[in-house]
């Protein structure tokens, strides 16, 4: 144990977030789930809702989400988790309920779910972490692969002949009426990050108000599967998805409009 | 004959690789044989490992909880497998990264300074095939030989120009082998 | 005197390096041959008294390693990080 | 309070059983024979200021049930065979996870889109594991509508008590019939704030709850399947639930639930009254099975007839349970048909000719 | 043309295995342990001018496999055990539609999300009618590389010859592993216009083909699992699979299949070693159950050990089998835990000890 | 059998289609489903496509469609039509494909994979008979059904504060880049079937020239359960249905728009 | 005490709601009843039928193959059921409806032109319960009286002001079963 | 005499009135008390001659009830429907 004596002059900018666990994350080095994990709990710690939070982990590289976490967590089965955060929301109104999910877990085998819920304004949040890829089962496409990117299931290169385009859920979901805040970040460099979280305290008010359903999708790096390293991993993303995914919301209904001006 | 052979290490440094070019050895030299990794939890992690066994008659179980041979490459293989081996059998230590020494008076131990070795011929990923030379030297499961056909038949072509090389690596760890496994 | 400062929790650390291409005073560093518990060449800080507090490191470290402070305007009491 | 017995609707009074029994969330998605479940349910939970919702799938069905057991609520889904076998995931998820759910088959002829006409071929789904993986649920079948009353209440109770999934099956003749039958008195919902502890219900005060099925390392999950056997070895023990009809004397016994079940009461009348002494044992919870009881009369009976309405899948459980003891010969019908005691009776005169001339040693 | 042996990976093998015995279409969804399936298809398949697709879910791929199989075309898709469990609605659809098709389970721990280590928990899945209905699925269960190659071939072959399901069921072990096996030769596939006649393919000159699981009305969707009741049974008749190892002589029996079989191989050999006759039944078609034999074997042995990588689901199958004519113990390690020689040996000495002892009467 | 004497100044201006069967259809009287098939069945003849033709058949009121269209058929289970269609159509890329389905088929069980066959541009046409209810299972609330609107599992009129808001199919498909063609036309009118037709055949062509995944959504009638009578019934669909879910086209990609233009 | 009751007809003649009014009755007086629907494909169409079980006893089967009565309220019912009733059992024919008369001489059978009297009384849809009627009266299965206190007690609040027509329409059902089923 | 004429497949209608409806020209009424084989009131033409061959009764018919016949602009040879 070693005591830091910190200088009277000095006030504290950044400490480690009450709403994660003091566990080790098992992500890849440089992996941003670590860092959407952290702006997630410093969400949850600056609008002190910890104790009455509870979250939803999905199948995929987050699986374990419920250990980083200091809140009460389950862990849904693949792309079901917006069907019990549905279950778990309706019976228990009085909480803050969120998922968080990946790409293949949302946009593939989860995309009924994720979109009757929005349809319905279930009074959730989603975290929908794109990185464009199948991480935990080992780099296979992903629904949001781009355009000739090569995955162990698209060694050529994703084929949007006979693989379809990669979808752009953030679109997609802001068709339906029971959205309230959809909005499309990035972790890609701090600015990215900053506006990120703002984006998650936004989603997270939007429930707190009962103004209808609310989803970040956050592009974001997977160096193992992408085959390079973190730093490079941002700049590829950067390069290459934001162009395809534009950032930016996609739907702010009247609620949340009034919610971001009040601010 | 049977033998049953662990190597076991962090991912990188191409303990899988080496299990299977023993296993392509051992199968073009007409044994029955089996190659099974431990394949871990859906995500991320460090660890490596793989079981081969090499025999004459058809293989039953593919896993072994006393394996005839192992080769550890770090620390934790060390830890799991060195008091695993059976009576009589023999381990491979790389002993650029495992500083302990096996306690064992049943067994044989070679300590080869893999890492070191391969270092000095230029590239610290030939660890791997170095104890794999040491370890078939001991115990005779192939011959040299054969692992180094193997090589020559199974090496991806983007690392062709590193035949020699692996070859001059092999052969410096079967001479440690052959020496008794300083290190 | 460094108008930030910034704690390590070294055992955290990944070595991913991202928090050292961020840094705008070049105060971190990847430990050149030192391992942390769990395998990693941690950073360091390297050129301390450059620190500004701008918390950027910890605003892109994935692992959460980084406690920032920065110089107060009015001179406060002490705070312990253990 | 007198309670006084009323005409009910299989379908309706199982939806108002739930609601009495205190159920607080319903989500499921409309399927023949079943959908006046739903209905009651659309109509009455909303009464009753609780939780009623229309899935989109069966498949959100049955991951709403998980998502709302995990807070800790009593919750229901309800479907018909191809629903039920989209739940499968689900419900695997559930029984590792450990929270109590009921879900309930009003079965249909199958396999296939098939039709919706009675069946019982579902036994083998509800009764073995037809998800993935080592788990059973407990399985009540009813076989009349105040049983189906009763049972509901009591897959409720079991399923807070074992923190496990419990299966009420029946099929659309038991519920589209009406009977005489009585509702419990209505159970108050419990409150949110005792909900029980495991429960996610806010980390506040105390460490934050997990709900998982996942375990990596071989050993963790083996360390979680000896405890899910143990508990269901404790249910096995305990809650095996069974009728008999006419067994002291009985010559032959016959076994058949459900729907069947009941026809078969009129076949043990019908047999006794032509002088054939027969007996029949109804059992209440499939999973666990009666077997322990069905190997004792299997010593004294001279032979043992299993009617099902499908191609023969209790009976393996009858035959386990006999081990060879007597003969067992099967009868079944399949597709919707309904064996009525005509069908049968001639049935048992085979089982009866059989064991005479020694040709029944073992079918 | 002389094929040599090479080493291949039991995923690989599955896949390129299915190849050579002309699947035209392979559609799936990636799961651990798997994925390589999936992966060498989507390199080989385009490079053989054939279909291969990732579809959104295992639901769409079980469907997506009904629609292909309706235009006459060899198809299979592949998944593991949560993802198998979603395609029970799917599985039980083609049962009935009578079209062929081949599906793979690569089983890992379960219940649940559980883990990817090798486990034989979809065991009741694979043979019981885990889907809603009566049905069966053929299920092939390969305990090598070699073996798996050629019961892929043989699945297509089967599934062709009684427009059926067949389900090829390994663990990851087996799909991880390399051995050296030899792959058949590649056959071409069927052209389009060869394709069968039931299969649609336009109704130029001839009425149109309709392809359904819909019967209305009992008496009808009776007449039709009649029919798939009839053809069961000449599976069963004709197409029972097992190996047999040392059972001329064995005074105990052992009974495992797939992984635990072969390791069972070795049980047999350190057995004798030590001086205890044991035999071995390894079936290899676990619908049909190799019932014939071993009741055959039980009229002969002491007492008969079942060993699973599961709670005990086959041993329910060898029970049914042996109907009490010997002692039947069962040994099993779950959550992806392997049973090796060292755990099932002392096992065997202490049903030896049971039957000397005559406590082991029936267990 | 009677033989009429057709005047010899008289030409044909409409008879029974080929690619109909001569089967009593089931439906109830004045449903327009009946309609529906009768405009598939006439583009097929047009199109001279019957002998190459594959539909699939949904579950709901219309599973026996295979009974009625004189083309090869399958019957999917519910909601997985466009699952089988697109396993179909790429082991038989010459044939024409399509499936039939409707709302509870289509937009609730059924979206993931009617989603996916659009996003990869399925070359398959979908032919969405959207009712607002659920016919078949006895009137429970559809994903479409309007708000408001009474239904047996909406005894008191579809609340969308709870049950959601009804799914705009046609506009959620065509942001979707691998739809070609997507459009909404009714049949309450003649002239109302008469562009219904026109769509139809348009959707068929797109897909005869191989440009992507077409779908025709049409607002239909369910007199049983919305407890009315046949003519009230398309009134009713007029005064409500139209103007929640606008006419027209949704998406017209550049082929399509150039084989609009080729006529 | 077993009665088997078969109620048969189209969609629309109130066969459902004449049996659960019978199974009302029977329940209110102490009886043992059940009654069920046969309930079609999952689609439109035109039968509409139920079987009423009254007895003294638990009831077994809740269907009969061979019911003791039967109420036929059009030409296919009467096709299906007339034969199948059994021997000393009693048939109930809307003789307005069906024109055909039964061959059997070891039934009792009442032609009832139901549907006439109904649309004299001013609603034709009454034709179900004048029925009812005739077969209550016949049988004894539960008396008039209670079947006029069933209906009483569950006819929809919509359709209260026609208790006072369905009551008389009940006793011209009955007095055409006492006269011995004239029409 | 009458510029259109349709054939009524009479035993198909299930009396839904549509065409009725549709019918510009009034040239079609419900049977008044007669059933077809179904048991539905069949479509009859009761004012024949005012029939156009407009098509509209075939256009909205959900079962297939109409063939419909319109006077050629150059005579031609006759059909027969059977
Ligand atoms: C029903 C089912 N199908 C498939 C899987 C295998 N699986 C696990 S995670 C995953 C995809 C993960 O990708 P994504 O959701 O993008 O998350 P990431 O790992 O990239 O964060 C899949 C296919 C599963 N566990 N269950
Ligand atoms: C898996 C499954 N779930 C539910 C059903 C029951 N079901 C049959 S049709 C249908 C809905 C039909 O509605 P729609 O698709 O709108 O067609 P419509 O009858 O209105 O034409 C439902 C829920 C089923 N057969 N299978
Ligand atoms: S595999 Fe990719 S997504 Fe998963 S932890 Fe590693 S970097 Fe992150
Ligand atoms: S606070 Fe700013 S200046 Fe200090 S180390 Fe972090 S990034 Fe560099
Ligand atoms: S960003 Fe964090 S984990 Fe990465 S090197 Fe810096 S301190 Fe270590
Ligand atoms: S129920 Fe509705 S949709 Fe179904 S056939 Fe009748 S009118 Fe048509
Ligand atoms: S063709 Fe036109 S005018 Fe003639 S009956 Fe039909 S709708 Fe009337
Ligand atoms: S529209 Fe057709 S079905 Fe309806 S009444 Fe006219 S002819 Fe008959
Ligand atoms: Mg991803
Ligand atoms: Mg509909």
């Amino acid at each position: 144990m070693t005591t830091i004596e910190i200088p009277a002059d000095m006030e504290l900018v950044y400490e480690y977030p009450k709403s994660l666990t003091e566990a080790y994350m098992h992500y890849c080095p440089g992996c941003t789930h670590g860092v959407i994990h952290r702006l997630v709990a410093e969400v949850l710690d600056e609008l002190d809702v910890r104790e009455k939070t509870i979250g939803i982990a999905p199948v995929g590289c987050s699986v374990l989400a419920y250990y980083y976490f200091d809140v009460d967590m389950a862990e849904a089965a693949h792309g079901r988790a917006p069907a019990m955060a549905t279950g778990l929301k309706r019976v228990s109104p009085d909480k803050v309920v969120f998922t968080y999910q990946g790409d293949g877990d949302l946009a593939s085998i989860g995309i009924a779910e994720i979109i009757y819920a929005a349809n319905r304004g279930e009074m959730f949040t989603t975290i929908f972490v794109n990185n464009a890829i199948y991480g935990m089962t080992g780099g296979q496409m992903a629904p949001t692969t781009l355009p000739g990117q090569k995955t162990t299931s698209s060694p050529t290169g994703r084929d949007v002949e006979t693989a379809g385009w990669p979808m752009k859920v953030a679109e997609l979901l802001a068709v339906l009426p029971g959205s309230a805040y959809i909005t499309r970040q990035a972790v890609l460099d701090v600015p990215g990050i900053r506006r990120t979280k703002k984006a998650l305290k936004l989603a997270f008010q939007a429930q707190l108000e009962g103004l209808g359903f609310s989803m970040v999708e956050i592009l974001s790096t997977c160096s193992t599967n992408w085959h390079m390293g973190p730093a490079e991993a941002l700049e590829w993303a950067k390069e290459h998805m934001v162009p395809y995914y534009p950032l930016g919301d996609t739907k702010v209904s009247d609620g949340v409009r009034a919610l971001m001006e009040s601010k | 004959m049977q033998e049953e052979i662990i190597i076991s290490g962090f991912g990188g440094q191409g303990t899988l690789f080496a299990g299977q070019l023993l296993a392509y050895a051992a199968m073009d030299s007409g044994h029955h044989v089996t190659w099974i990794p431990s394949y871990g939890p859906e995500m991320r992690g460090g660890k490596a490992r793989c079981t081969v066994i090499v025999s004459d008659e058809e293989i039953g179980a593919p896993l072994v909880r006393r394996p005839s041979a192992a080769i550890v490459l770090n620390i934790p293989s060390m830890e799991a497998f060195e008091p695993t081996i059976k009576p009589g059998g023999t381990l491979v230590v790389n002993s650029s990264l495992v500083p302990q020494r096996s306690e064992r008076d049943d067994i044989r131990v070679i300590y080869a300074p893999a890492t070191d070795i391969a270092e000095e011929l230029g590239n610290a990923r030939m660890a791997n095939v170095i104890c794999l030379a040491a370890l078939v030297e001991a115990t005779g499961v192939v011959t040299l030989d054969e692992v180094k056909q193997a090589l020559e038949d199974h090496l991806p072509a983007r690392h062709r120009k590193l035949l020699g090389l692996n070859k001059e690596a092999m052969d410096k760890g079967a001479a440690l082998a052959k020496a008794g496994g300083g290190g | 005197m460094a108008k930030g400062m910034v704690v390590i929790d070294e055992d955290r650390c990944k070595g991913c390096g991202l928090c050292v291409m961020v840094c705008p005073k070049q105060v971190l560093q990847l430990a050149e041959s030192r391992f942390n518990a769990k395998g990693y060449r941690p950073v360091e800080g390297v050129n301390p008294e450059a620190c500004t507090g701008c918390a950027m490191c910890a605003a892109i470290c994935p692992d959460v390693v980084f406690t920032v402070y920065r110089q107060k305007r009015k001179p406060q009491r002490a705070a312990a990080v253990v | 309070m007198i309670m006084t017995k009323e005409l009910w609707e299989g379908n309706a009074a199982i939806a108002e059983a739930a609601i009495c029994a205190g159920v607080e969330a319903f989500f499921g998605y409309p399927i023949t024979p079943q959908t006046e479940v739903l209905e009651h349910f659309s109509k009455r939970l909303p009464e009753e200021g609780r939780v009623f919702l229309q899935a989109e799938s069966e498949v959100a069905s049955i991951n709403m049930v998980y998502g709302a057991a995990c807070a800790g609520a009593r919750v229901m889904t309800s479907s018909s065979s191809p629903g039920v076998s989209l739940m499968q995931e689900g419900i695997s998820y559930i029984a590792c996870s450990e929270v109590p759910a009921v879900v309930t088959n009003i079965m249909r002829g199958g396999p296939g889109l098939g039709n919706v006409q009675p069946a019982q071929g579902d036994y083998f789904q509800a009764v073995k594991s037809a998800g993935h993986g080592d788990y059973h649920m407990i399985a009540l079948a009813a076989s009349s509508v105040q049983e189906a009353i009763d049972l509901m209440v009591l897959a409720f109770d079991l399923a807070d008590k074992y923190r496990t999934v419990v299966i009420f099956i029946a099929d659309g003749a038991i519920g589209q019939m009406m009977e005489p039958a009585e509702m419990p008195p209505l159970r108050p919902v419990r409150p949110p704030e005792e909900r029980v502890a495991w429960a996610l219900t806010g980390a506040k005060g105390r460490e934050h709850n997990i709900i998982t099925s996942l375990y990596l390392g071989a050993e963790n999950l083996e360390q979680v399947n000896l405890r899910l056997q143990a508990k269901l070895k404790k249910i096995a023990a305990n809650e095996v639930r069974w009728q008999e009809y006419s067994t002291e004397d009985a010559d032959f016994l016959l076994v058949a639930f459900g729907t069947v079940g009941r026809i078969c009461q009129t076949v043990v009348r019908e047999a006794r009254a032509q002088g054939m002494k027969v007996g029949l044992v109804r059992p209440i919870t499939l999973w666990p099975f009666p077997s322990a009881r069905i190997a004792e009369l299997a010593g004294r009976v001279k032979g043992i007839l299993t009617v099902e309405m499908n191609a023969g899948q209790m009976v393996e459980d009858v035959r386990l349970a006999v081990e060879g003891a007597c003969p067992v010969r099967f009868y079944g019908r399949m597709g919707g048909v309904i064996p009525l005691p005509d069908d049968i009776l001639p049935e048992l005169d085979k089982l009866d000719a059989g064991v005479a001339s020694g040709r029944e040693v073992q079918s």
